[in-house]
């Protein structure tokens, strides 16, 4: 592996690590549902990203199949999210539609 | 690089754990999905870490590429995987069951059973 | 017939993905799409397959390019301090009527600049978009009614 | 009796006992193995019979009386529902009875030991509508089946002693077993199981409580048989402990004191029966006391007393119940001037009364002469102690005649009827009347040839045995007689005074059966507190149990490694890039997130992360095929819980544990956690053994006919797995649809479309 | 024929499962192979019993790949002796139901249940491999909590949160353990693994085999780790309490058994003395549980925990003796426990409840059933020459011979209690007159009886011949141990000799192995 | 040459990538955030699989990063699609940013 | 839910996935894929257009009801094992013709019991819930 593959591989992983770490920052914050969702599908996109990366990384073809896969089912959670976003009653915000505990 | 697994292995246990202690039964089944998820994790780093090396054999060759992954832990995992599948599935909607009709999800005030008659 | 079409195509994909390029394997592929397709029976009201290739290349390039600059509009909102957006929630009146057509012009327009579609009514009449720089509305959708709308009814109609 | 079938059943339950005694008759021909059968060679347990003279002695009396129980039975039970079961229970008893003294074998003893207490059980209880009946046979089932419990340990103490199970052939080892460490547990045990059966103090009260039952077993059970087969065991076991001093020591305190106490409650009782019924047991202390004693003229006596007693006991009963079948009572106040309908009864009842109260020339005269033989040779303490209880003996003896019989009838006493016209009633009683007369005064010296001297061979193999005579002349024993009738007497005329004054002064004393009911009570007690404590029905209090378990597994065995250094810790290899760090604290992070997490959805989010996160590991350690099911198995999850999260939004929110709980369950599980990272350190800190791996990756293409490994391990090398991870999925989806479906289940299952059915 | 006899206890109650969900609609067609599935793994299990009690241990490789690289089916005596019991019990479950559960809406579905409960049983009994036990655990778990929620009520629900929750641990650990074990050795068949376990460190050993004490633990619902049985059994129908009861927890004391013997030495792993007290505690606490009951199914529940006691107490000696009596009380346990479900599930049928305190009059009423009900019972209660003394007779004679005291106490005083709850149904169901505010008994048509009666009396007829039979379980039961605690000839077998070609090295060119 | 352009993709898309994450960090309401995921989301992942393709040169691999990519423009915008109009049925309050009206 | 656009994009994508999972089952055996991941992601497909469209939708389409699926897949599997046994090799082993073998029928087994099964599942959880 040349030099220059080498920094973009290495450039690669962390920057998608960053932003794997950004986004999973804004899962945890929400506020509401559908950014939580929202984050959840980029790192979806971002895991896509990575396993690209390290195919050519570890030069092994076969990782590809894992990025079609999570393609594919990516859409799916986020589909089934939004679904269940939709069909909730009131409000807008999670905090109090859902069946969380207290203390 | 085992030990750096090894560690995560007993963190995610250990939230699985707790989890599977508290009183909410999708909180159970969460810890559930947690702790299983560590374990094929451990499975998978008993049987020792090879780096991008998957255990393929090229279309050429009769023997995959030197330095191979062991492919046992992995087939073990995908049975484990799946076979977890379908407890956490049934878990879960027993869990759904549970509340609609016990009208709780606390675990601990589910007493139906064991109350006499 | 375009569902005959369809499935050439997935043989031709099967074919791609398997990346084998024998006659076995356009077989095969041909009758895992035709199950596929008739599983699912896509297209209920048929759209037209023509010769369209060109004005498909066309909308290909312009949404490519669209598709970049508006990811670099973002990408220049993200990384500057201050937010420089004015959102707008529009409705677009469609002139575009069939379930492709309505996909693909609310595919295209969430993935350029400025909009993201959120909802087409109920009626089939409108779409509904989230514009991120919306200072004026009725240009923003004279941007998707000529750049976009336009170049997908060549493709899809005769 | 128009049921043929059953009258050829009594016929049948009759004849069975007689036979058997004709048998046992025909075919004595001491010291001889009847029959041989191995029926467990493996564990020693032979079916052989031996007739001897202890068998014999109790063989005959098991079957000659049970021939008149059971005649008198089927007079007595005619009006009583179930007797056809009645003398199925009675035979078996019977024929558990024979079994137990003639095997020559300690563990098929020991077999038809429980054998009689199930079946005395069954026929305690027979009145089972009652609820004392129920509460006395389960009484007379937990003391001597807890006796014979204790009695199988000190009976195979004693089979592995001796290297064998057959009793004779202990029985010739005789004391050299003393030696062993095991001779005195065995023996207090075995003792145990003779004493409960035997119904010696402390144990004595299940004896009275089965009277519940009707007379005839009281008869048979109560008075001859099965209180008799400790008798039997310990005189067996004669030849094997009788040297050793606690033998002596303990049999002879505790038959006395049985003997003694049991004799002030007969004294006490009211209840014919239940005078009866205390008055065996102090035959059965004194029976107790002489083979404790051991000497010749003890195991004369025994030998005497075994026959005689159940002789006039059984006569003696029998009388009761015609008594009680004539006015519906047995309490002694209610009786009187009986005589006029029980005449042929009466009789029995006085040659039996005169045989237990010790007269000449009755059986009983002639035992007891031989006891106070036999204890004098020990001192005046047992001897004064018997004199005391033989006087009581007496006294009961004119009880039971005088007021009942002779008394005139009265007002206030129990209304009458005549009964004796169905003879099967009166012939039973008569005969054994006839018994204790005829034996001593005509068949003595045909008794001694056919009991006493092979008996005595058994029980004192080095002893040369008395030639038993009915008058012997004037001498101590004789004295002592006209003593015990004088004491009697006086005794049977205070009794007017002396029984509220005795009652007086034993009322605060506590009862056998009070200690009883106390221990059982208290048993119950701790068990209820015990499962309140252990089944309290709160789950996560479980699930807490279940892991504090599992920590302490993990901690005991880690505790070693890691504080004693029995094995040294692997050194820390890093190895690693630095994405391999963050997706791992990423890993960490995000289960952090599901921990924390304030609302079930964020949990969920963060549990998609984690599979994503996971995918990626997978990825990077070279597992395709697990990356890719991991991740649609994690997806298809988490769809499944938005679907079903989205229906729960209703639900009232949980109270969390209180902080120190969640204090305790934070600390099981980082110790349950770090105690995992430790173990599955220490593995792979070693090298792996991969000789399997090696032969797949080998064979994978040549035999599989694949070349993804993993892939010909699922469908080939291990496809016997994945057939059942199959099996596993198609039944889980079958649960799952189940558990939500309810009733509708086969609806739900096999349908295609809805709107078709 | 081994290859045909090994695999037919798995295949025929999986084709009968499938086959019985195919038939959803026609439940006489169900019924009718459900028998039929059932009566042919009686005859294959006779078949196999016979094949081994003549040939030997029999082996097969599935896939024709040898051990340890190929999942292998082993039938020595214990496990085919337990298959023909299992198979037994699955022709007295099958007739049962027939009669007990006909009315439900669940009706074809359980039948498929039961018969894919009965493989995951059955594996469990002959696999050789500890991955492919998993796997039948698994079998066996989801299958038992679908036949748990058929047609759940409230309770039941309540009570499958239980039993799933606290099952679901022992499952991972489970997992976790053979993950290690692995890790460890690189191997999972069990008699590889005998050779490969002796050689890691007391500690690591230590450490694996606690997991895997653990995980049995619960499955054979052993103290401290019970909670989940008396939790959930008693809510079930009595036919599939009855299956339980015989088989599930029985599961969890074989595969202790197999696995700390073949792969573990019970006492190279430095437990046995933990499973001593383990032992004595469980047979206590169950008996004490018992005690304090009031519904027949609670009460028996309880009772499964105080016997599953004598047989940990058995293997726990560790003496060819002590585990003969573990055998032998396993077969004993299995058939009497199953029929006692089965009676108090006929009690409850006729009389719609199955409280003591509610129940009352069956011995006037059904005579012939109190005789069926004082076999088994008084079995448990372990009163010769019935079954279940022997079982006692010979642990509490090898507890004494290895002088432990107390352990051999406990047992006899256990004894002692079980009488107590027997007699205390007895007493509460039989004996005692039908309670004046209790409805009248249900009247069933001779059909229905015959087919609730049928099992009951094989079963007790059972255990009299257990019980005068003793000397051929009692051979049976020692070859067994002395082939658990000399696993020589066992691995042998397995893995073909002392000429084990695996552990030479295998040509590069991939060509060569250990199969075909 | 050919390493050159791959390495360019593959560090444009994961800054596309990268900026992507920081929008939905950064940005005011989930519809601007959706901008964001959508279309730099889209377009990052679609240059590393270009990537990809160029490093490989292999028919296998180009047609599977070209399905990816395929499959990826198609879905991004419905995923967004939804969930846009999940937050309009629950009256979500969108940003106005520095509007006057 | 009924939105046209994911209801017309939701067809294209699940024909998609059809084939890609068939082609994941039958490449399965020489290429990270299989029965199981094959079986999933149909089932995925089927859940978008159930997402899509209704669960009635994916019965019909699927013409027979999901337990007829997983019953014949298990059924395929066993019997995929049986084979051998005739030809008087052990259960499972594998008997190849050219390319086509058991293992592959094994597969496919596998392959329709997860579908069957999952489906079943996710159908009647949408129906009963909703
Ligand atoms: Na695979
Ligand atoms: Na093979």
């Amino acid at each position: 592996m040349t030099d220059i593959m080498g920094f973009a591989i290495n450039f690669a992983f962390a920057g998608l690590l960053a932003g794997l770490a950004l986004a999973f920052i804004r899962l945890c914050k929400g506020p509401s549902l559908a950014d939580r969702v929202i984050a959840l599908d980029l790192i979806a996109f971002i895991t896509i990203g990575f396993i690209g990366v390290f195919t050519i990384y570890s030069n092994a073809t076969a990782f590809m199949d894992i990025a079609i896969t999570l393609a594919l089912v990516a859409f799916l959670s986020t589909i089934a999210f939004a679904r269940f976003i939709m069909r909730l009653p009131q409000s807008q915000s999670d905090e109090h539609s859902d069946s969380g505990e207290k203390s | 690089m085992e030990f750096l697994w090894c560690l995560v292995v007993g963190l995610m246990t250990a939230c699985g754990v707790f989890l599977m202690l508290e009183r909410h039964i999708v909180r159970f089944l969460f810890g559930m999905i947690l702790v299983s998820n560590a374990i094929n994790l451990a499975i998978f780093v008993a049987g020792r870490l090879t780096r991008g090396n998957p255990p393929l054999i090229a279309s050429d060759a009769l023997l995959p590429a030197a330095g191979y992954a062991n492919p046992l832990p992995q087939a073990l995992i995908l049975t484990a995987i799946v076979i977890g599948f379908g407890l956490l599935l049934f878990t879960l909607l027993l869990a759904y069951r549970a509340i609609k009709g016990l009208g709780t999800a606390d675990m601990d005030k589910m007493q139906h059973a064991e109350t006499e008659q | 017939m375009n569902l005959f079409l369809l499935n050439i195509l997935l043989a031709f994909g099967w074919m791609l993905l398997n990346g084998n390029y024998a006659n076995t394997d356009f077989t095969i592929g041909f009758v895992v799409g035709f199950f596929a397709l008739l599983l699912t029976e896509p297209f209920r009201n048929k759209p037209h397959y023509g010769r369209k290739f060109l004005a498909a290349l066309k909308l290909l390039v312009v949404f490519l390019y669209k598709l970049l600059t508006s990811s670099l509009q973002v990408v220049w909102d993200v990384i500057t301090p201050t937010h420089l957006s004015h959102p707008a929630i529009i409705k677009v009146p469609l002139a575009v009527e069939s379930d492709l057509e309505i996909m693909l012009l609310a595919n295209i327009v969430s993935l350029t600049p400025g909009s993201l579609t959120l909802d087409v009514s109920e009626d089939r009449k409108f779409l509904i978009v989230h514009a991120m720089f919306s200072k004026d509305e009725q240009s923003v959708i004279d941007d998707i009614k000529t750049s976009l709308e336009r170049r997908i009814l060549e493709v899809t109609r005769d | 009796m128009q049921n043929p079938i059953l009258k050829l059943w009594l016929a049948f339950c009759t004849l069975l006992p007689l036979g058997i005694f004709l048998l046992i008759g025909a075919s004595y021909k001491p010291p001889e193995s009847l029959f041989y059968w191995s029926w467990i060679p493996s564990l020693d347990i032979n079916f052989s019979l031996r007739l001897d003279g202890l068998s014999v002695l109790f063989a005959s009396l098991i079957s000659g009386v049970g021939f008149l129980i059971q005649l008198y039975a089927v007079a007595y039970m005619k009006p009583y529902k179930g007797r056809a079961a009645f003398h199925l229970y009675l035979t078996l008893f019977m024929l558990a009875m024979l079994g137990l003294v003639l095997v020559d074998n300690l563990l098929l003893l020991f077999v038809f030991w429980e054998l009689t207490t199930l079946t005395s059980y069954l026929l305690i209880g027979f009145n089972h509508e009652k609820e004392i009946s129920r509460k006395n046979a389960l009484q007379a089932m937990l003391v001597t089946g807890s006796g014979g419990l204790a009695m199988l340990a000190g009976l195979i103490m004693l089979g592995e002693m001796a290297g064998t199970y057959s009793i004779s052939a202990i029985i010739t080892q005789g004391a050299s077993l003393a030696q062993h460490s095991w001779f005195t547990p065995s023996l207090l045990l075995i003792l145990l199981g003779a004493f409960t059966k035997s119904a010696q103090f402390p144990f004595h009260f299940w004896l009275p409580g089965a009277m519940a039952a009707p007379t005839p077993v009281s008869a048979y059970l109560h008075s001859s048989t099965m209180v008799k087969a400790g008798i039997y065991l310990l005189a067996r076991m004669l030849p094997v402990y009788g040297d050793s001093a606690l033998w002596f020591t303990l049999l002879c305190s505790a038959g006395a004191f049985t003997a003694l106490w049991c004799a002030i409650q007969a004294y006490r009782q009211t209840d014919l029966k239940l005078m009866l019924a205390f008055s065996t047991n102090v035959i059965l202390g004194q029976l107790v006391m002489l083979i404790g004693i051991g000497s010749s003229y003890a195991v004369t006596a025994a030998l005497l007393l075994i026959a005689a007693h159940s002789f006039y006991k059984a006569g003696l009963f029998m009388v009761v119940g015609n008594i009680d079948k004539a006015t519906g009572t047995r309490e002694y106040h209610e009786l009187a001037g009986l005589r006029a309908v029980l005449t042929i009864s009466f009789i029995a009842a006085l040659v039996t009364a005169a045989s237990k109260a010790g007269l000449p020339p009755s059986f009983g005269f002639l035992s007891k002469e031989y006891l106070y033989k036999a204890g004098l040779e020990f001192g005046w303490l047992l001897s004064g102690s018997m004199l005391l209880a033989n006087a009581i003996m007496v006294a009961l003896g004119l009880l039971i005649i005088i007021k009942p019989f002779l008394s005139p009838h009265h007002e206030k006493a129990a209304p009458m009827k005549a009964i004796e016209h169905n003879q099967l009633l009166w012939i039973p009683p008569i005969v054994l009347a006839l018994l204790s007369v005829v034996v001593p005064v005509a068949l003595l010296n045909w008794y001694q040839g056919l009991v006493i001297d092979p008996a005595a061979a058994v029980m004192l193999p080095d002893t040369q045995v008395k030639t038993v005579k009915l008058w012997e002349g004037f001498n101590l024993p004789l004295l002592l007689s006209a003593l015990t009738l004088i004491l009697g007497i006086v005794l049977y005329v205070v009794y007017p005074r002396l029984k509220p004054r005795l009652d007086q002064l034993m009322s605060g004393l506590p009862s056998g059966s009070g200690v009883y009911q106390c221990i059982l009570n208290t048993v119950i007690k701790v068990a209820n507190w015990q499962t309140r404590v252990l089944q309290h029905g709160h789950l996560t209090q479980y699930s807490l149990q279940f892991f504090i378990v599992l920590l302490a597994f993990l901690g005991t065995a880690l505790w070693k490694i890691v504080l004693w250094q029995v094995h040294p810790l692997p050194s820390i290899e890093l190895d690693l890039y630095y994405y391999d760090v963050i997706l791992a604290a990423f890993l960490v992070i995000a289960a952090f997130v599901v921990v924390k997490a304030r609302t079930l959805l964020l949990a969920v989010a963060a549990l998609g992360t984690i599979g994503f996160l996971t995918t990626m590991v997978f990825l990077v350690y070279s597992a395709p095929d697990v990356a890719k099911t991991q991740l649609l198995v994690e997806t298809l999850m988490v769809v499944f819980i938005a679907i079903v999260l989205r229906h729960l939004s209703a639900v009232n929110s949980v109270p969390k544990h209180s902080t120190s709980r969640r204090l305790v369950h934070a600390c099981v599980a980082i110790g349950i956690g770090v105690s995992i990272s430790l173990a599955l350190w220490i593995i792979t800190a070693t090298p792996m053994n991969q000789e399997i791996s090696e032969f797949y990756a080998q064979t994978s293409v040549s035999g599989g006919k694949g070349r993804n490994i993993v892939n010909v391990i699922l469908v080939d090398f291990r496809a016997f797995d994945t057939l059942g991870e199959a099996v596993v999925v198609v039944i889980a989806g079958l649960a799952a649809v189940a558990v939500m479906a309810g009733k509708r289940i086969n609806k739900l299952v096999s349908e295609s479309t809805r709107e078709n059915r | 024929m081994t290859q045909w006899l090994l695999v037919m206890p798995i295949f025929i109650p999986l084709l009968t499962a499938t086959a019985c969900a195919f038939s959803f609609r026609k439940q006489s067609l169900s019924s009718v192979i459900s028998w039929t599935g059932a009566i042919a793994n009686l005859l294959v299990a006779i078949l196999l019993i016979q094949t081994v009690i003549a040939n030997g241990l029999q082996v097969t490789a599935f896939g024709d790949w040898k051990a340890p690289f190929g999942i292998v089916f082993v039938a020595d005596l214990l496990s085919s002796s337990m298959v023909l019991i299992t198979a037994i019990i699955g022709i007295a479950i099958v007739l049962y139901s027939t009669a007990d559960l006909r009315s439900k809406p669940f009706y074809a579905i359980y039948h498929s249940l039961i018969h894919a409960l009965l493989a995951g049983v059955m594996g469990s009994f002959l696999t050789g491999d500890i991955f492919n036990l998993y796997v039948f655990f698994e079998v066996m778990l989801i299958t038992s909590f679908g036949l748990m929620v058929l047609g759940a009520n409230k309770a039941q629900v309540d009570a499958a949160v239980k039993y799933v929750v606290l099952n679901l641990i022992s499952t991972m650990v489970f997992l976790l353990a053979i993950g290690l074990l692995y890790g460890a050795t690189g191997t999972l068949n069990m008699a590889d693994l005998h050779a490969k376990v002796a050689e890691l460190s007391d500690t690591t050993m230590m450490l694996i085999s606690g997991l895997f004490l653990f995980g049995f633990a619960i499955k054979a619902s052993a103290f401290p780790v019970f909670s989940w049985l008396p939790a959930s059994y008693h809510h079930l129908p009595s036919a599939i309490v009855a299956l339980y009861a015989a088989l599930l927890t029985k599961v969890g004391v074989y595969a202790l058994i197999r696995v700390f013997t073949i792969v573990f030495d019970l006492v190279d792993s430095g437990y046995q003395p933990l499973l001593i007290v383990i032992a004595g505690l469980t047979m206590l606490t169950g008996v004490l549980g018992a005690a304090s009951q009031f519904n027949i199914k609670r009460i028996l529940s309880f009772h499964i925990i105080s016997q599953i006691g004598y047989m940990l107490m058995g293997f726990a000696i560790y003496t060819p003796l002590a585990i003969t009596g573990a055998i032998f009380y396993i077969i004993h346990h299995i058939i009497v426990k199953a029929n006692l479900f089965l009676i108090g599930g006929f009690l409850k049928r006729k009389q719609g409840s199955d409280n003591l305190r509610e129940l009352g009059g069956a011995y006037s009423a059904m005579p012939w059933l109190a005789l069926l009900f004082l076999i088994p019972a008084f079995s448990l209660a372990g009163f010769p020459p019935l079954s279940g003394f022997w079982g006692k007779f010979l642990v509490i004679k090898a507890s004494l011979q290895t002088e432990e005291y107390l352990l051999a106490a406990t047992a006899l005083f256990v004894g002692l209690m079980t009488i107590y709850s027997m007699t205390k149904i007895w007493a509460e169901a039989f004996w005692k007159p039908l309670p004046e505010n209790a409805p009248a008994p249900v009247t069933l048509s001779w059909q229905e009886n015959c087919l609730y009666i049928t099992p009951i009396a094989a079963l007790a007829v059972i255990t009299i011949l257990i019980g005068f039979m003793v000397e051929p379980i009692y051979q049976l039961a020692e070859t067994s141990a002395m082939n658990l605690l000399n696993p020589q000839p066992y691995i042998n077998a397995v893995l073909g000799g002392d000429s084990i070609s695996h552990t030479a090295p295998l040509s590069a060119n991939g060509i060569a192995g250990g199969s075909h | 040459m050919m390493e050159w352009i791959v390495a360019l993709c593959l560090i444009t898309g994961v800054l596309f990538s990268f900026f992507s994450a920081l929008g939905i960090l950064r940005m005011p309401d989930a519809y601007i955030r959706m901008h964001s995921s959508t279309k730099a989301g889209t377009i990052g992942v679609g240059l590393i699989m270009m990537a990809v393709a160029l490093h490989f040169n292999d028919t296998s691999v180009i047609s599977r990063a070209v399905g990816i990519i395929a499959f990826i423009l198609m879905t991004a915008p419905v995923a967004a699609q939804l969930l846009g109009k999940s937050l309009l049925m629950n009256n979500y309050k969108m940003w106005r940013g520095h509007q006057q009206d | 839910m009924s939105s046209i656009i994911f209801r017309t994009s939701a067809h294209i994508v699940t024909v998609l996935m059809l084939v890609f999972s068939v082609y994941l089952l039958l490449r399965g055996h020489n290429n990270p894929g299989g029965g199981f991941i094959a079986g999933l992601i149909t089932v995925i497909a089927f859940a978008l257009l159930m997402l899509a469209e209704t669960t009635d939708y994916v019965r019909q389409r699927l013409v027979y009801s999901p337990a007829a699926f997983a019953g014949s897949g298990i059924l395929i599997a066993l019997l995929a094992g049986l084979l051998p046994l005739f030809f008087g090799q052990p259960f499972l082993s594998g008997l190849w013709w050219g390319k086509i073998g058991s293992p592959l029928l094994f597969d496919i087994g596998i392959y329709l019991a997860v579908i069957g099964s999952v489906l079943m599942v996710l159908l009647n959880v949408e129906e009963e819930l909703s």
